[in-house]
């Protein structure tokens, strides 16, 4: 067991207990993986009752001015928690909060940053704008109490991808698109490690409601060419090697070719909701349910080429 | 000019006066704040209306216009949301269904309207709006095949040859009272330019009269067979109009925001870019001021 | 990918979990719906009704975008079958869709709106008289019986309404047809907007012969896309309107290239 | 999707191989069936309204005589139905009834059929507008008409929609035109010998009036007669189209290019004649709106063209006011009525003049004002048939060169018309016609430059007035013979509402004030009023049921006249809008 497998599974454990406790607690345990760097790792799960939206990672880097914290987590009550326990790390201010992209489960705990700069992409930042709130009841039917009193806040500030020096850490701001329309990856370039947001998924099945495949694959492609020595997925256990980036583009490969050739074959998308996936697609986490949820997000447009290649005669 | 000047030491005042004073207790948000919270600047455009807003093939809004839209909720910070709105019978209709109270049959106002005049007696009458940002001047022009152009005689040429005009026009109705209506039989009417540039270009008629802008996005990449240019029309008071954009009467935060927004695009020269993207020529509106109707009913222009 | 259709029957096999034929007298409801005895009542009539797996109800268990379920029914197992019909319980309104097979196989893909949980059940008639009834649960966020369509928010919805896309797919005996037809769908339960929805579909083959027809419900998602299977043809003419009267009017056919393309 | 004429037309070969029309025509059995002799006795039959005017030929008379004079005071509500939702605004209906249902549509292009014992709704229509209709004069519709098994309306994206009417669902549908270049559909349509008689509305400009005949059973098209010079008209033989000679002569009497884009829009309903055989349909006025521009009459604008049902060709026409220039519409309809053993038609026009024809030749008979003022001419010629004009014409925009408006003229009646689209009634009893009339005028003045989707334009402006103070409306008894006005009653808001007149000795006709009115025929006397909650714009319809009279208005305030501004909105913005259909018989106690 390597020191990460390790930490993952008393995160796990720590989860458990907190919900035998019956107490509202997501019992947040940053895990050093790196100088100055914290990770905070969700269940490999779909959203429930009982992990209260915590299936995504976070993390942080403490600097020599202050905290960068790199998303806030599915609710309010996440983002305190997260600040909490950042606090107990260190007395350092949290100078910035960055939003990976729109999703909820990365962006609805900013309430509790709401007082700092919150930076994200543009077109994340109009997302949000647009889908938070939509989002905000989702995550309320979904994850139930864990939500109180949790609010939509935009972020205040716009990233420029480039270069960021601060405290003695030299940022790279990088943004890619194809999990949603704006994917922001921060790679520590002074320790090595890159927050890869949602652009990597490992060990768990990737998600796909803004998703386009193709730009997807594309700029995992050039992910893979980055330097980097530990990679940090938007869900799932911090890697060191490209393995999760493989596992990513291995999945969404399957899933387009088969998609595709399920429209071609003229399959309905009911057919297609019963998959024919070989195991290594079938053992990811949460595969049946990514899954069905990809089928409904992309195989409407996907069908929809595949009839206009049909011909057709109207007055 | 002393009056000119006290107007404008007027209207100075009452800006700064709005500057600084954010809403008091009982007042709403203003239009301009309640824009950045929402994200969101609803602008109205006509449909169907190219070069200025049309759909593309794809069902899109695209078009002059809808790009000055864009660019401008770029200015403020915000995402354009493009309204394309019908022609009702006047422009008057157009405000108070797009700007000032919305349509009897619902749908509510846009927080800013574009296309619309930008005339000091026109605000004068609609007091309802605050006319700001002109981006443009429309003008009248007349293309003939090249050749023809340099010389051209309106009654002489018209006299003996047909000229194709956009119904229920300026020009159309120019054309057909002008020289005592002697030209009148030779105008040959159509429902849009678009369709009389068609009718030249097939020989049918030997000229288009009508607004430049229109007429040169029709003629596209057949523009250099054929000379555009002002005609002489003698008893007409304008051949000329600006353009600019209407918000409705008390959001002046707004007003501001979207002149400032729009000095700056014509500054950059964003502006005659997205003419020329639609095949146009850029020309300068020759007014910049911000034409609005104070408390007391006077116009005020400043720069 | 031929593997793909290879693969399909198992799978389909596999999501049935038998053959047993429960007489609905004295049986319990498998999917145990408060709904159910109303169901039977204002929809099956005094007809004797039968829980049969044979018939196959494919649905997501969990609805991702409730404007959007997809749902297969294939009721081929029970041989001849004269009606089929469709129905989700707990919404606001309960039929989806009926079918007259006529010659094409008791089988009907498509998507539905649903307001929340709900059963969504498939009943077959056989010639005998009797109804064979199954179905499965759908979980949903709901809304999507009361929510616009999004066609009501774009306002061009009118001028692509009617617009057909299909392609037709040869199989072993049969000819699958799939289409998709732009139209709101509106449920009339948004207050301001009324139901307008496709009423009905005839699916002729080029001698004018009735192939089999459709009759669709408020509950049918917009842009409805449809599969069916019916005998080996070239060429398959919908013929149809919704209940405002327009037509919808397309044959899809099998060449794709032609001359003068 | 590229279609080439070939595919078209394979399309058609399959759905004529397949043997259905291009409306499939869905299960709805005929119980009750109207036959075109039933509708040409719709006059005379008391048990039943089967179409607009309560008879083809527009007289709004019924023989009924059970409510009269003497007991009208007697009448109470005996039911009340809402047309629901938030789409209330005008209801300018007029209800049909036929074999216990009520047919009766409403604002937003809705119909309804009503259990007419109960009053309770047997189904509901509601057409989906699409987004983007921009109807000039409100969302009403002015009613149905039935025919065989279907009831049969007009709708507001210019669509003719035929409902069985035992389900309310669709038969057939047909499309007028394109909404999105302003068409719509307003007026209720005219069977005439098992055809669908319609024209079209809106359109303001590019648009030619027409009238169009369509097999009433399939929808299908029989003949066009558009209302323009120059036009061709077109006639179906089977299934071919056929030309059918251009109505009148191209350019006789319009410039240029002009007659092409015309006007003339046949946006209110016709009557027909079965005694000369004719239908009766108005034409709006000329475009554009600067009769400067074309100099001549501009035929066939502002005038009733009688057209024959079978050819679909114009046997004759009269114009009411040759190169109009104050948008009097010709569209009021002409009441057939016979007097003196002369076959006569009586017609009250926007104008302000009363006009009297034969109406075997459309020779001017006589003609007198109905209003008390009148300032474009001073008379009509009886001899020539046209007008005595005073010169008062608004001024030429293209003249005034000094940018400010030009000068302003003021001219009595209003555009908005002596009488507008709200159908009078003639009594064969009394002889007199009963005219819905409202005195107002309006200033006109030309603006050198307005602006027209955001470009110059030369222009007019106008602002309608009252001419009296006390009242704009004016319910008249008009003696057709004499010109002499035998009775007026006067109303503080404009009359917008039909009027029904009865061998009870009864005049009905509805108040924006919400009233429902029943006047004593020959004297003007106020017999009975009831107050229906909102304006009452629709028309009053009288039937007998089990042996008692009902009468029926729709309530509902809103059409035109709310929409405009000036004087007179002033008096009418307190008014409530509303939605409902009134029911009344006489009480048992």
């Amino acid at each position: 067991m390597t020191p990460l497998q390790r930490v993952s599974v008393i995160a796990f454990w720590f989860f458990i207990v907190s919900y035998a406790w019956g107490a509202r607690d997501y019992g947040l345990k940053p895990l050093l993986i790196a100088p100055d760097t914290y990770v905070l790792l969700g269940a490999n799960e779909h959203f429930n009752f009982r992990n209260g939206g915590n299936i995504v990672n976070t993390g942080f880097i403490v600097t020599d001015e202050g905290v960068i914290v790199i998303d806030s987590g599915p609710s309010r009550l996440y983002g305190e928690q997260l600040r909490a326990a950042i606090g107990r790390i260190t007395e350092r201010p949290i100078l910035k909060l960055f939003n990976t992209h729109l999703h909820p489960d990365h962006i609805l705990g900013n309430q509790a940053f709401e007082k700092l700069p919150i930076a994200a992409l543009a077109t994340t930042i109009d997302g949000i704008r647009e889908q938070g709130e939509l989002f905000n009841d989702s995550m309320y039917r979904l994850a139930g109490a864990w939500m109180a009193g949790t609010r939509v806040v935009v972020p205040t500030e716009t990233v420029r991808p480039g270069s960021l020096e601060i405290g003695g850490h030299r940022l790279q701001l990088i943004a890619m698109k194809g999990h949603s329309h704006a994917d922001l990856m921060i790679l520590d370039q002074t320790t090595g490690v890159l927050f890869a947001a949602d652009m990597v998924f490992h060990g768990r099945t990737p998600t796909t409601p803004h998703a386009d495949l193709g730009q997807w694959l594309d700029a995992l492609d050039a992910l893979a060419e980055l330097d980097f020595k530990l990679l940090v997925p938007g869900h799932g256990s911090v890697v060191e090697d490209r393995r999760s980036i493989e596992q990513t583009r291995d999945y969404l490969r399957w899933l387009n070719a088969y998609l595709h050739e399920a429209a071609e074959q003229g399959m309905t998308m009911a057919e297609v909701l019963q998959p024919d996936a070989p195991p290594s697609i079938r053992g990811l986490a949460v595969f049946k349910e990514e899954y069905q949820r990809s089928v409904t997000h992309l195989y409407p447009a996907i069908e929809a080429r595949a009839l206009r290649q049909g011909r057709v005669v109207q007055e | 000019m002393y009056r000119i000047k006290e107007l404008l030491i007027f209207a100075a005042a009452i800006a700064s006066l709005m500057l600084q004073s954010p809403a008091t207790a009982d007042e709403e948000p203003s239009a301009l704040d309640r824009i950045r919270e929402r994200g969101v600047l609803e602008v109205a455009v006509y449909n169907d209306f190219p070069p200025f807003s049309f759909r593309d093939e794809r069902g899109r809004i695209v078009g002059i216009d809808a790009d000055i839209a864009r660019a401008l909720a770029k200015s403020l910070g915000v995402s354009a949301a493009i309204r394309a709105v019908g022609a009702d019978e006047s422009m008057e209709d157009d405000l108070r269904n797009n700007v000032w109270k919305g349509h009897y049959l619902g749908g509510g106002v846009a927080d800013l309207m574009l296309h619309v005049p930008y005339d000091g007696a026109f605000a004068e009458e609609n007091d309802r709006v605050i006319f700001v940002a002109p981006y443009y001047r429309e003008q009248i022009v007349v293309a003939v095949e090249k050749g023809v152009g340099a010389s051209l005689d309106p009654l002489d040429y018209f006299s003996r040859e047909k000229v194709g005009v956009e119904l229920d026009t300026l020009t159309d109705f120019y054309l057909l009272s002008a020289y005592n209506g002697k030209i009148r039989n030779q105008v040959v009417h159509f429902s849009n330019i678009g369709k009389a540039v068609a009718a030249m270009k097939r020989g049918e008629i030997a000229a288009v009269a009508g607004p430049r802008s229109e007429i040169e996005f029709a003629l596209g990449d057949l523009a250099d067979s054929y000379a555009v240019g002002p005609i002489r029309m003698p008893g007409l008071r304008t051949s000329g109009w600006d353009l600019g954009a209407a918000v409705k009467k008390g959001n002046s935060a707004l007003a501001e925001e979207v002149e400032k927004a729009m000095t700056q695009l014509r500054q950059q020269s964003s502006l005659s870019k997205i003419f020329a993207n639609y095949r146009s020529s850029y020309q300068l509106p020759s007014q910049t001021k911000l034409v609005g109707v104070e408390s007391n009913g006077r116009i005020s222009q400043r720069d | 990918m031929k593997r793909l259709i290879h693969h399909l029957p198992l799978v389909l096999t596999l999501s049935c979990t038998s053959n047993a034929l429960y007489a609905e007298q004295g049986q319990a409801d498998p999917l145990d719906s408060t709904m159910w005895q109303d169901m039977r009542r204002t929809l099956l009539g005094d007809a004797p009704v039968v829980f049969d797996d044979r018939i196959r109800v494919l649905a997501p268990g969990d609805a991702e975008d409730s404007m959007n379920v997809p749902v297969l029914v294939d009721a081929s197992a029970l041989g001849e079958v004269t009606r089929l019909l469709v129905f989700a319980e707990l919404n606001p309104i309960h039929k989806v869709l009926e079918m007259e097979p006529l010659k094409a196989k008791p089988l009907v893909g498509f998507r539905i709106k649903v307001q929340q949980a709900t059963p969504i059940r498939a009943a077959a008639l056989t010639p005998d008289g009797m109804w064979h009834v199954a179905g499965r649960i759908v979980d949903a966020a709901g809304g999507g019986c009361t929510v616009p369509s999004l066609g009501s928010g774009n306002s061009d919805w009118a001028s692509r309404m009617g617009e057909v896309i299909g392609r037709l797919w040869s199989g072993k005996g049969s000819t699958r047809l799939r289409l998709r037809i732009m139209h709101p769908m509106d449920t009339g339960l948004v207050p301001g907007i009324p139901a307008f929805h496709i009423d009905q579909l005839d699916f002729l083959d080029a001698s004018g012969e009735r192939l089999s027809r459709l009759f669709l419900y408020e509950p049918v998602a917009e842009n409805p896309v449809l599969t069916l299977d019916l005998p080996q043809r070239d060429s398959v003419t919908v013929l149809g309107a919704d209940n405002n009267g327009n037509p919808i009017e397309a044959i899809i056919s099998k060449e794709i290239r032609e001359a003068e393309l | 999707m590229m279609i080439s004429p070939h595919r078209t037309k394979s399309l058609r070969k399959a759905l004529a191989v397949a043997g259905l029309s291009a409306a499939v025509a869905f299960a709805g059995t005929a119980n009750a069936r109207t036959t075109q002799a039933e509708i040409d006795g719709d006059a005379a039959s008391t048990g039943d309204v089967l179409s607009w005017g309560m008879g083809q030929q527009g007289q709004r008379y019924s023989p009924l005589k059970k409510i009269n004079t003497g007991n009208v005071k007697k009448l109470v509500p005996a039911w009340s139905f809402s047309f629901g939702g938030e789409k209330q605004r005008g209801q300018e209906a007029q209800p049909v009834v036929k074999d216990g249902k009520m047919f009766v549509t409403a604002s937003y292009s809705r119909l309804y059929a009503i259990d007419t014992e109960t009053g309770q709704e047997l189904w509901q229509y509601d057409h989906r507008l699409p987004d983007g209709i921009l109807p000039c004069c409100d969302v009403v519709n002015r009613g149905a008409a039935l025919y065989d098994d279907l009831v049969i309306f007009g709708t507001l994206d210019a669509r003719i929609v035929a409902l069985h009417q035992d389900t309310g669902k669709v038969a057939w549908r047909a499309k007028i035109d394109d909404y999105k270049a302003g068409y719509s559909f307003t007026a209720a349509p005219l069977i005439v010998k098992d055809m669908v008689i319609t024209g079209v509305s809106g359109g303001e400009f590019g648009v030619i009036g027409r009238v169009e005949a369509r097999d009433a059973k399939t929808g299908k098209l029989r003949w066009i007669r558009p209302s323009v010079e120059g036009h061709m008209g077109y006639i179906w033989k089977g299934d071919k189209k056929m030309e059918n000679g251009v109505t009148g002569k191209t350019n006789a009497s319009w410039p240029g290019d002009m007659w092409k884009t015309g006007g003339a829009a046949t946006w209110q309903g016709g009557t027909y004649d079965h005694e000369t055989d004719l239908i009766f349909y108005g034409t709006g006025n000329p475009a554009p709106w600067n009769a400067h521009l074309r100099p001549g009459d501009n035929l066939y604008s502002t005038s009733t063209l009688a057209i024959d049902p079978d050819s679909g060709k114009i046997a004759w026409h009269y114009q009411y006011t040759p190169n109009d220039g104050w948008d009097y519409d010709g569209v009021n309809e002409l009441v057939s009525y016979n007097q003196g053993g002369e076959k006569l038609a009586g017609h009250a026009d926007r104008n302000g003049f009363f006009y009297v024809l034969d109406r075997t030749n459309g020779k001017l008979k006589n003609a007198f004002p109905f209003v008390n003022k009148i300032d474009w001419a001073k008379g009509v010629d009886l001899k020539t048939g046209r007008p005595l004009e005073t010169g008062v014409r608004p001024g030429d925009p293209a003249k005034s060169k000094d940018g400010k408006k030009g000068e302003v003229i003021f001219v009595a009646p209003s555009f908005l018309g002596a009488k507008n689209w709200m159908p009078m009634a003639y009594s064969p009893d009394t002889e007199l016609f009963y005219v819905p009339a409202n005195e107002w005028g309006m200033d006109l003045w030309n603006e050198p430059i307005t602006y027209k989707k955001g470009a110059a334009y030369l222009g007019a402006g106008f602002t309608i007035k009252p001419l009296n103070d006390d009242y704009i409306g004016a319910l008249r008894a008009v003696d057709p013979k004499s010109g002499k006005i035998v009775w007026e009653y006067k109303n503080n808001a404009p009359l917008w509402g039909g009027v029904m007149t009865t061998a009870g000795g009864l005049v009905f006709t509805g108040t924006p004030e919400g009233y429902l009115k029943a006047f004593d025929a020959k004297s003007g006397k106020e017999l009975w009023k009831f107050q229906t909650g909102s304006g009452v714009v629709g028309c009053p319809i009288t039937w007998e049921q089990d042996g008692e009279q009902y009468i029926a208005v729709p309530s509902g305030w809103g059409g035109a006249v709310p929409l405009w501004g000036g004087d007179v909105a002033k008096k009418v913005k307190y008014l409530n809008q509303g939605g409902s259909l009134w029911v009344f018989k006489l009480s048992d106690v």
